[in-house]
């Protein structure tokens, strides 16, 4: 019990909301406004976590996003989320908690006694090396214990219930961080009328200045934010968004944001959701986003109670939680002292300030000697020991540079220690979009590179220090981002007079302490990668940063190094004798803090993943028992079973009735185009392999089109409803696809040409009627046709009507039976088709859906998409005669290329099944019956039982094939445990292949 | 990424589908198979600037040849294909 | 020193100090009978089975910046030679047998994890094609099974098995063989093991130029200078164009496009298997450290910046908690990219040059990892022996002019759609 | 019951959803489809195309504005490529261009239309597309064509706070679905349909 609630202090907490939460199952209490992480250390629990690797016990190190200890599972169930960290959450009535990586509990973790044992073996690189037997697989047995040890939380596996939604943003200046630069920047801005859009991803906007004692424009830091954010909110020009992390900068300018709406409330409004994800499309950006503390790396250091001062500031100023009773503050830069001058104010007893500096700025350790605080120059905490937190420290002294000097050493017992390790400025998102960072020795650390983007960074971010540098960094930001828009700059000052102000340049110090029996010195607290594990690195060649953090992990935890890159470099660069900027540091890669998927995806999960394509007769298919398939995006009906039927009883019945009487499919989904114009002829001549310019009005012609590499790419039948107006049909599938091509060769190609196409796809609807009654049906439903054989030949397109609605009728077949195709406007679809449907019940008209379209065209061998599968030719296919000879056509240069002309190329043959058994898509084709190890001849594209032969058959593409006919094959289906069946190869064309059905 | 349309404006590269080098241009369709085997299959791919066609498919369905950097992304100039004076 | 329990013991007892750097930091030599260019994951292989199975041992590899910093140590880590085309199923295949030995050839734990590849249906005639695919593995001699949804209910908890989705799950394909494989390990293991066979491997030395007799290649020029080759093999992925422009090859049929992928924080196993999405594209497996490890389609433009777009991120978020609906509270820890060299039939290049002592490996797309070993055994041979070995027969440079195309989509000379 | 012709199914049909919190801010209205025609012009023929189509009260805009005569509406979509919207026919427009001055394809029923407004409307828009649609980038009268959920869709904006919006009509549920869904934190209902011509107030 170490931390307590302090009296007075607390920006951020409402004292008269206590709120009840739970952690690891135990009932604790806290105020409204305070962290998970405030309310535990309030409490009094500090141990907080266990550690990737070493299961080592762990409490808070930092109060904010760089956090690496303190993962949490919050929730249960539909609502689970693990690796949160605790120095985020904002607690609410009834939240639960969970800590992580421990069993049975956080306090006695069965796994921390044995790897402290094997720990010397368990360092950097150790899976490499071993676990490679005995035996091939030994590895998938060692895994499976692995990865149970590995690993943090444990994710849910039901589905979560919230909504996640998605939006887009636009603004002239899109400022990230709300600090006094971002809200110097913000205010400079929106005071000019310029569309300004200012992200935090805290609770509140401020920063840093939470944890000031300066005063701004004579207003206490605190004051000034409230001055300013009332400012903002008037402003109808500037949208605020808090808790929301700009986490990714792409190109173009266009960051996203994730914002969490509603992850603070105890009460949930199901119609908002949980996470909005933000697309900002920004003229300028200004990236505000201050600066991060790094650790010590001394043995001990992640014991318990040794914290960042800057976590031990935002602890005390903003939750008023003190999270020791007795400290040590140590570090090499000015901000120990404001830490120190903290705890003092806070009633905790410092013991003893170390600077590793030969001499401490004297204006900052003067109020500190005067509270009687001892400020030890030229000292190093040398390490840190306790069992279960830290108890005691030892301080000893070090030479200009930081090394250690022997002699003097003083130890001290405590309960906290506060660091800093100095200061990293949050680069991020200005590395995501810009050149490698460059390394500032004044700071020691990396500051942004040249931009690649349209940004500006200012304040910590940039490397500058100091409130009134800042605040005019902030400004100078805005203006710069206002300029390059063409905008005027307006004047604008913020004065700040900050009593702990830097003074003097901090002092590079790396790592402390380490050598034999020390404990270990932690650089990377999540992944466990200690000092020596670099050393490790260097000695065996890992030695470039990339190669660092792969062999070791450093920086591949959740936090991605925030508090640990700087300092392995820093050693690194050390072990090899080069400056930090020769060693370089690892890239900066989005998201700058973990993303919830869930936000990322937005609405578009599950049942929408994808919007749906309807037919107009999408609702009367359902109605009438269709079977609905996916074909794409669209909805189409496979089969109409009656009840007690299977899919085959329903399919054979419906191709039967085909073929016997008549029957009605939806050819809604076909692909239409119109091609309109002078040269539209012109056009379809050269797009199909075949020609369309001597196609008479008011006919219709199936084509072929070729890719420009020669094979095969759709197929279907064009209509010529006028000198210069056709209607083209595609397959579903290409639809677009030939649209996009059309379009580009008109544009691009052969501009010249004067042809506009349009797709019309969602114009038509569309019936095909088929059957020896099909046109006896029409007859009593179609009026202003002719539909005689002289009046509607074969081929033919007619105008006509059905009741009041306009029609085509096209005498089109695919089944091989007399049939027709009626299309009419979309939205009179579901008419037209109940009125044929209705016409035709007195011959026995039935609705068929796809597997009978299926079995109707493979009975007389036309191809479709197993087919057309982008790797056949024409040839392939048995449609080589179509390729004209007089007219070039796109493709027709590369399609008869050695190899696609090679005799032993696969193609297109009808399969009778000898044995009574259905074949099946995707079986393969075998000169003998031997499944194994044989070359395969072929496969099965499209297998159908054919009612009207009686027989299984299918079509099939295989090797020299046509020359194979009338021998007997084996048709193989390992994958499903098919028997092998014995087939014959025949012509695809098995039925009526002299086409008297057409017009029977 | 974000494509400047030079009919719609500056869209998000999500309504575009990419069309490849734009200075491959397509021969007569009666040229010989090396010269389309060429075309068909030969590219340049640099790094650094490139032309390169772009189809405005979720807007004009237009077709924009950007120069675009293929090392930084950062698009250098964009403007639109189309039969001159056609009709605007 | 080999790695075994003898010498981590040592070790462990005397803190670490024996380990000898993993391989040496060589300087770059005059001259070198086979020069690879590239320190990727091929270009390794290739040097460690021209040392092993060719004796060539006089060896480098010129490496641009880091080994490992291209594609090898930024995939998805996936193995499987469950491909259609025969020539593609035989390479595979051998490159999974190749892969099944790795850690104990290399003596360096590359921890190959044979979970099996599962590839979902969503429609019938999906499922058929995977029949079709399955079938012609399995009369290949490779292991490869359908599995129905109940099946998948438990290989796969978590999957949204329900008829809502959108696109509900008809079955899947698995190859039970394939699996996943430490990706940096596979770099350091083959560098490590083609080190000991004496191969030079020389980082931060990026090839410049290259030198000719005529038309024989005879060395190669680099930001370290010029260094004399026998042959030179080039196997540099994404760099592929740039690099073979040097050799004065100014077009070649490849394109390099950027594809992204994506890792979560770590977590309690959650998913045993590799999963990939049939209605969208993602392919998912949970990493050994506990990340799960994802990727979908390529942002589908050329480029050589190593990073994408929001879109296909979102597309991908998307398709994953399509996939595991409780995926939307977990978390994207890291993103990052990679240069692919699309072929323009979506199969590899493995072949000599018009130029002799010139090699060519490239066209990987986004399926080279998994061929690693394979492409290092066949490019050697093809180097050692001036003529393919009878596996990469099939990847001929030439076959986009003779028509014999291996294209797995049928989807034609569109790089951006393999 | 739903108009068997609806292609919203009934989904816009009447209904309110959401909005705990005080009023709707959307409303929805169905648009009775118009009539609709994409024109194409040949190059050099603006001029001629515009006298054919003066007769007939169809102007041809400038630029993405939308030119109103009447209740008849033309918008550019492309350089030469024109969609008239009207609420009675396109016919005249077929008959008025010969072969030699552009193509008319009646797309009449190749889209379903839906009106949306109130308060909320742009914060709806943003979830859909990324398109400014603050007034000054996107005044009254303007026209873009985008997509909204994998959805091609064309807007038009008729006033400050009213929107039309044209899908295609195979789409039309799967919008629907995905508008209502959207503007559920708002709140939304729906108003009884509209002619393409019944003109907002503040219209342009
Ligand atoms: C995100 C992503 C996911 C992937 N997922 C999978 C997967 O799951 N399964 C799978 O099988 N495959 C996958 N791949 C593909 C696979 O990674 C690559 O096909 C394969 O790694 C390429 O071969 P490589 O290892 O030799 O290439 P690389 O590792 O890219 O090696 C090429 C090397 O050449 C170097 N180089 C370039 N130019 C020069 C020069 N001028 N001089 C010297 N050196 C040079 C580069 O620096 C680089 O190191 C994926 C790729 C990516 C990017
Ligand atoms: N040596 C020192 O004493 C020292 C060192 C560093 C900083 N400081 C102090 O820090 C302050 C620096 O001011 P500042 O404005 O530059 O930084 P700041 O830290 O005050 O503000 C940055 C803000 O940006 C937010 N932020 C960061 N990344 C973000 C992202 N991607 N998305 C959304 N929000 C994000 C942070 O939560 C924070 O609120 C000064 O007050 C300075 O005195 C002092
Ligand atoms: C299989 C795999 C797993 C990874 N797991 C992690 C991880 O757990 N944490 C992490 O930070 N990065 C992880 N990465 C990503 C790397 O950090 C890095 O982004 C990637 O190798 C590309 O390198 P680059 O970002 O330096 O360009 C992983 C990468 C791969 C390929
Ligand atoms: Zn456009």
């Amino acid at each position: 019990m170490s931390g307590y609630r302090l009296p007075e202090r607390g920006a951020l907490i409402d004292r008269s909301r206590p709120v009840h939460f739970r952690f690891d199952g135990r009932p604790m209490t806290g105020f409204a406004g305070d962290t998970l992480a405030s309310a535990l250390i309030a409490s009094g629990t500090r141990l907080l976590g266990r550690s990737f690797k070493y299961h080592r016990p762990r409490g808070l190190l930092g109060a904010g996003v760089e956090e690496p200890n303190a993962l949490v599972t919050l929730g249960a169930a539909t609502t689970r989320e693990p690796n949160i960290q605790a120095s985020i959450i904002e607690i609410f009535e009834g939240l639960r908690s969970e800590s992580q990586n421990r069993w049975p509990s956080l306090r006695h973790d069965i796994m921390t006694w044995p790897l402290s044992i094997v720990n010397q073996g368990l360092k950097a690189g150790f899976y490499y090396k071993t676990f490679m037997g005995p035996g091939r697989r030994a590895w998938d047995f060692y895994e499976q214990v692995i990865r149970r040890a590995a690993g943090l939380g444990a994710a849910g596996k039901e589905m979560d219930q919230s909504r996640y939604e998605k939006t887009n943003a636009f603004a002239d200046v899109l400022v990230v961080g709300g600090g006094p630069a971002g809200l110097a920047a913000t205010l400079t801005a929106g005071r000019t009328g310029a569309r300004v859009l200012v992200v935090d991803e805290g609770p509140v906007l401020g920063g840093s200045l939470f944890e000031s004692r300066a005063t701004i424009d004579g207003l206490p830091a605190i004051d000034w934010v409230r001055a300013a954010v009332t400012e903002l909110q008037a402003m109808t020009n500037v949208r605020v968004l808090i808790r929301a992390t700009a986490y990714g900068y792409y190109d173009g300018n266009v960051v996203g944001a994730v914002e969490r709406v509603q992850d603070h409330l105890a009460e949930r409004d199901p119609d908002l959701p949980r996470h909005r994800h933000w697309t900002i499309h920004a003229g300028q950006v200004v990236l505000t986003t201050g600066a991060t503390q790094r650790p010590l790396v001394f043995p001990g250091n992640d014991l318990p109670g040794v914290m960042l001062g800057s976590a031990v500031e935002r602890l005390i100023a903003r939750y008023a939680v003190a999270p020791g009773r007795e400290a040590v503050v140590a570090g090499a830069d000015d901000s120990i002292y404001r830490t120190t001058l903290a705890l003092v104010e806070a009633g905790v007893a410092v013991r003893a300030v170390a600077d590793a500096r030969p001499s401490p700025p004297t204006d900052l350790a003067a109020p500190i000697e005067a509270a009687g605080v001892p400020v030890h120059a030229a000292t190093l905490l040398g390490q840190a020991k306790g069992s279960k937190d830290v108890g005691r420290v030892r301080l000893s002294r070090c030479d200009a540079s930081g090394r250690p000097t022997e002699g003097w050493s003083e130890t001290h017992s405590l309960d906290l220690v506060a660091v800093s390790g100095g200061w990293t400025p949050t680069i991020h998102l200005a590395s995501q979009a810009g050149g490698p960072p460059l390394w500032s020795p004044e700071i020691d650390a990396f500051v942004p590179g040249p931009p690649r983007e349209a940004w500006t960074a200012a304040g910590a971010a940039a490397g500058t220090f100091g409130l009134d540098a800042i605040l005019a960094d902030g400004v100078r930001a805005a203006c710069s981002a206002l300029a390059a828009l063409g905008r005027p700059t307006p004047q604008s000052t913020f004065a700040a007079s900050d009593p702990d102000a830097p003074q003097m340049a901090p002092l590079a110090i790396r790592a402390t302490g380490l050598g034999k029996g020390a404990d270990k010195a932690f650089i990377d607290f999540q992944n466990d990668v200690t000092a020596s594990d670099v050393k490790l690195a260097h000695q065996e060649g890992y030695r470039s940063v990339e190669h660092l953090k792969r062999y070791t992990t450093l920086g591949m935890a959740t936090d991605q190094g925030k508090t640990s890159n700087v300092n392995a470099l820093g050693l690194m660069a050390d072990l090899e004798g080069r400056p930090i900027p020769d060693v370089g540091t690892t890239r900066f890669r989005a998201p700058y803090t973990p993303v919830s998927l869930g936000a990322l995806a937005g609405r578009e999960i599950g049942g929408h993943f994808r919007p749906v394509r309807r037919t107009a007769m999408h609702d009367w298919h359902v109605a009438h028992g269709a079977d609905m398939l996916t074909t794409g995006a669209w909805m189409r009906p496979r089969v109409y079973r009656r009840p007690g039927e299977s899919v085959t009883d329903a399919y054979i019945r419906e191709a039967r009735t085909v073929r016997e009487a008549v029957g009605i499919v939806d050819v809604s989904t076909l692909g239409k185009i119109t091609v309109q114009g002078p040269d539209a002829a012109k056009l379809l001549d050269r797009v199909y392999a075949n020609t369309f310019s001597s196609l008479t009005v008011g006919r219709a012609r199936y084509g072929v089109m070729l890719r420009e590499d020669g094979f095969v790419y759709d197929d279907g039948t064009t209509w010529r409803l006028g000198e210069n107006d056709f209607l083209m049909t595609t397959t579903t599938a290409n639809a677009a696809g030939v649209l996009a091509r059309l379009e580009r060769h008109l544009a691009v190609d052969w501009p010249d040409l004067k042809v506009a196409v349009a797709s019309a796809t969602d114009q038509w609807a569309g019936l095909a009627i088929a059957g020896p009654k099909s046109r006896e049906v029409l007859r009593t439903v179609v009026a202003d046709v002719d539909l005689s054989d002289a009046g509607t030949p074969f081929m033919a397109v007619r105008k006509g009507r059905v009741g009041k609605v306009a029609v085509l009728v096209t005498r089109i077949s695919f089944s091989g039976e007399r049939a027709y195709e009626i299309h009419c406007g979309a939205r009179d679809g579901l008419a037209v088709w109940e009125a044929v449907h209705a016409a035709g019940q007195p011959f026995g008209l039935v609705p068929y859906g796809t597997e009978a379209l299926g079995t109707l065209r493979i009975e007389k061998g036309h191809v479709s998409g197993p087919e057309l599968d982008g790797r056949t030719t024409l040839s392939d296919l048995g449609l080589g005669k179509m390729a004209s000879t007089k007219t070039p056509f796109v493709g027709r240069a590369l399609m008869d290329r050695p190899a696609m002309i090679s005799p032993d190329r696969k193609v297109l043959v009808g399969l009778r099944s000898l044995a009574d058994a259905p074949l099946r898509t995707g079986a393969h084709i075998i000169a003998e019956r031997m499944p194994q190890d044989m070359p395969s001849l072929g496969h099965v594209t499209s297998p159908t039982f054919s009612p009207a032969l009686g027989a299984y058959i299918a079509l099939a593409l295989v090797s020299a094939g046509r020359e194979r006919t009338g021998e007997r094959l084996t048709v193989v289906d390992p994958i499903r445990n098919g028997t092998p069946t014995e087939v014959e190869v025949v012509s695809p064309h098995f039925f009526d292949p002299e086409g008297a059905r057409l017009h029977g | 990424m974000r494509i400047p349309c030079p009919v719609c404006g500056l869209r998000s590269v999500s309504e575009f589908t990419y069309e490849g080098d734009a200075t491959v241009l397509r021969p007569p369709l009666e040229a010989d198979g090396d010269t389309w085997f060429a075309t068909v299959y030969e590219r340049r791919n640099p790094r650094g600037p490139h032309a390169e066609l772009w189809h405005h498919t979720q807007g004009c369905r237009c077709f924009v040849e950007v120069e675009r950097d293929t090392a930084t992304h950062a698009i250098l100039s964009a403007r639109l294909v189309t039969p001159t004076g056609a009709g605007i | 020193m080999r790695y075994s329990i003898g010498s981590l013991a040592l070790n462990a007892l005397t803190g670490q100090r024996y380990w000898p750097l993993a391989w040496r930091k060589a300087e770059p030599r005059p001259a070198y009978d086979v020069v690879i260019v590239g320190g990727g994951g091929h270009g390794l292989a290739t040097a460690y089975y021209l040392a092993k199975e060719h004796g060539i041992t006089n060896v480098a590899v010129l490496e641009k910046g880091w080994l490992g910093s291209g594609n090898i140590g930024r995939n998805t880590t996936i193995i499987r030679s469950n491909y259609m085309l025969p020539d593609n199923t035989r390479f595979y295949e051998w490159s999974l047998k190749l892969w099944e030995n790795l850690s104990r050839e290399l003596n360096f734990n590359t921890m190959v994890s044979q979970r099996g590849v599962i590839n979902l249906a969503h429609t019938p005639a999906q499922l058929d094609a995977y029949a079709r695919r399955g079938n012609a593995m399995r009369l290949a001699g490779v292991d490869a099974e359908l599995l129905d949804r109940d099946e998948l209910a438990r290989r796969v908890p978590g999957l949204d098995l329900s008829e809502t989705a959108r696109f509900p799950i008809v079955g899947g394909l698995c190859q039970p063989r394939g699996g996943t494989v430490r990706h940096d390990a596979v770099a350091w293991g083959y560098a490590r093991a083609a080190d000991r066979l004496g191969v030079d491997i020389i980082e931060n030395c990026a090839v410049t130029g290259f030198t000719f007799d005529g038309d024989r290649v005879t060395g190669v020029e680099t930001t370290r200078g010029t260094i004399g080759a026998g042959k030179v093999g080039v196997a540099v992925a994404g760099s592929t164009s740039e690099v073979m422009r040097l050799a004065g090859f100014d077009r070649l049929p490849i394109e390099s496009h950027v594809l992204q992928a994506f890792v979560s924080e770590g977590l309690k196993p959650f998913l045993d298997t590799v999963v990939t999405f049939g209605a969208g594209h993602l392919y998912i497996s949970q990493s050994d450290k506990g990340g799960l490890v994802f990727g979908g389609d390529i942002d589908g433009y050329n480029s050589y910046a190593q990073r994408g777009n929001l879109p296909i991120v979102e597309d991908v978020a998307a398709s994953a908690v399509t996939m595991f609906p409780s995926l939307s509270r977990l978390r994207l820890l890291r993103s990052w990219g990679g240069i692919m060299d699309m072929s323009m039939d979506g199969s590899p290049i493995i072949d000599k040059t018009p130029k002799p002592g010139l090699y060519l490996n490239a066209g990987w797309c986004y399926g080279g990892f998994k061929a690693t070993p394979a492409s290092g055994w066949c490019f050697s041979h093809t180097i050692a022996r001036d003529a393919p070995h009878p596996l990469n027969a099939g990847f001929a440079l030439d076959r986009f002019r003779t028509g014999a195309l291996l294209d797995e989509r049928g989807a034609g000379a569109t790089p951006r759609l393999h | 019951m739903a108009d068997a012709a609806d292609p919203f199914a009934g989904r816009l049909a009447e209904g309110r959803s959401g909005g705990r919190r005080g009023e709707p801010a959307i409303v929805l209205a169905q648009i009775d489809p118009p009539a609709a025609a994409q024109l194409q012009i040949w190059p050099g023929k603006r001029e001629a195309v515009a006298k054919a189509l003066a007769p007939i009260g169809i102007t041809l805009p400038e630029g993405r504005d939308l030119s109103n005569h009447f209740g008849r509406l033309c918008g550019r979509i492309a350089p030469g490529r024109y969609l008239v919207l009207t609420a009675d026919t396109v016919a005249d427009v077929a008959a008025a261009i010969s072969a030699d001055l552009g193509a008319v394809a009646d797309l009449s029923h190749a889209r379903a239309a839906v009106r949306i407004s109130g308060p909320a409307v742009e914060d709806l828009l943003a979830k859909g597309t990324a398109l400014a649609f603050d007034a000054d980038a996107f005044p009254p009268g303007t026209l873009a064509q985008t997509s909204i959920h994998h959805m091609g869709c064309l807007i038009l904006r008729r006033s400050e706070t009213v929107f039309d919006l044209f899908v295609f009509t195979s789409f039309a549920l799967s919008f629907s679905e995905w508008l209502t869904d959207a503007a559920r934190e708002f709140g939304w209902r729906t108003d009884p349909s509209v002619a393409i011509d019944q003109v907002p107030a503040h219209s342009s």
